[in-house]
């Protein structure tokens, strides 16, 4: 279980590298990486991240032994950043090792779910035209209801 | 106690952080209190609905007592990840 | 859609990488990576994978094929060794690209569950007391059912 | 006719590809008549519920027709990933 929050940039490739080397006996590893998407409209001049220093990394902590609770995980990996990000830099990643598939896809899905809703991350795109904040989708809500209710 | 405010919560009401004095006893007492000093705060609390609130760095209820708080924070829902 | 069928080695976190930046406007990029596991009984001298050369490559383009029609992807990539692996070795990856994050990780499972019992892979773990096929697993063939029938 | 063996199916029958005249219509006809040819023949396909088929590099049935087929492939289920 390592979780990191940081302003600085982190490299995708290493860090799942170093991630999958780490295991041990583990036969499936997942990763997961969000990436600051250009906007529809107007071109995205950069999207800050602002955050609650203090409960982000207890939240995201919470969010890590609850998933090793829940599935067989050798190890679990979450970065996230914060401040002033360009278009296609990577803004977090996740990942999961475990003996199976499916533990690691779940447990993968699962601190996805609970980090876009749980962990006090806030989103603010800035445009030539301004700045707004993003707004929370009710399908990501939704998505925390599905992991409480028992599955097939 | 430490009041903090996150994202559009802290822009309208124009600091990150501040320290209140009060005997509120529920995180909806605090709120109606600091509704009644300003219009800043009347604007940040306007719909509770919209908002989310967290006592000692753990998110819970606005119905959530305030007794031995130390910090509390309003904040819009998050959007990480 | 990118397909790789080889005998050599394989970077993930270079792989990983060169797919998140080909990548425009997908904010989602999920990967699985297969490692070979040592055995619990008998340490594992080394596996080898043997392959149906000419079906294995149309096979998985089928199955590419069909997780782009189903979901809603920018990209994805499969790259799938043969020959000789030895413990901790990585045997395959797969990555997709979505706008979202459900898209993304639906994807990669399909991908896996249809690459695990439907693409022309035989596995053989050889030890100091022998060699033997890995047999396929019920629960491989029960996960394609799962996604033939409708989805809540 | 080419037929190809894979994994242990290969192992019993000892050759990796042969050349096989035959007149058989389906792929279940082609299995009769190689099981009655000799006994490695008769050890892979003892238990054709262990073994899949591929006609021309497509997944198919036992009971698929092999008119104008070029390529069938004998082998047991399949472990990659």
């Amino acid at each position: 279980m390592d979780v990191r929050v940081q302003e600085a940039p982190f490299d995708f490739g290493v860090e799942a590298n170093a991630f999958a080397a780490a295991q041990s006996g583990m036969g499936a590893v997942v990763t997961f990486t969000g990436i600051v998407r250009d906007l529809p409209d107007a071109p995205l001049c950069h999207m800050m991240i602002e955050h609650y220093p203090g409960m982000t990394e207890k939240a995201l902590h919470g969010i890590a032994t609850k998933a090793h609770d829940r599935w067989s995980l050798g190890g679990s990996l979450i970065i996230h950043r914060f401040g002033r990000l360009a278009p296609d830099e990577m803004i977090m990643m996740v990942a999961t090792a475990s003996r199976h598939r499916k533990d690691a896809f779940e447990a993968a899905m699962y601190l996805m779910d609970y980090l876009k809703s749980r962990a006090p991350f806030w989103k603010r795109e800035e445009t030539a035209q301004g700045s707004a904040w993003v707004a929370a989708r009710d399908e990501d809500e939704a998505a925390l209801i599905d992991w409480s209710e028992p599955h097939a | 106690m430490d009041v903090l405010y996150f994202a559009w919560v802290r822009e309208r009401i124009g600091v990150p952080r501040e320290t209140v004095q009060t005997d509120a006893e529920t995180v909806l007492d605090l709120v109606e209190e600091l509704r009644r000093r300003e219009d800043r705060y009347e604007a940040a609390f306007a719909d509770i609905t919209a908002l989310r609130v967290a006592v000692d760095q753990e998110l819970t209820e606005f119905t959530a007592p305030l007794k031995d708080a130390r910090e509390v924070a309003f904040f819009p829902p998050m959007t990480g990840g």
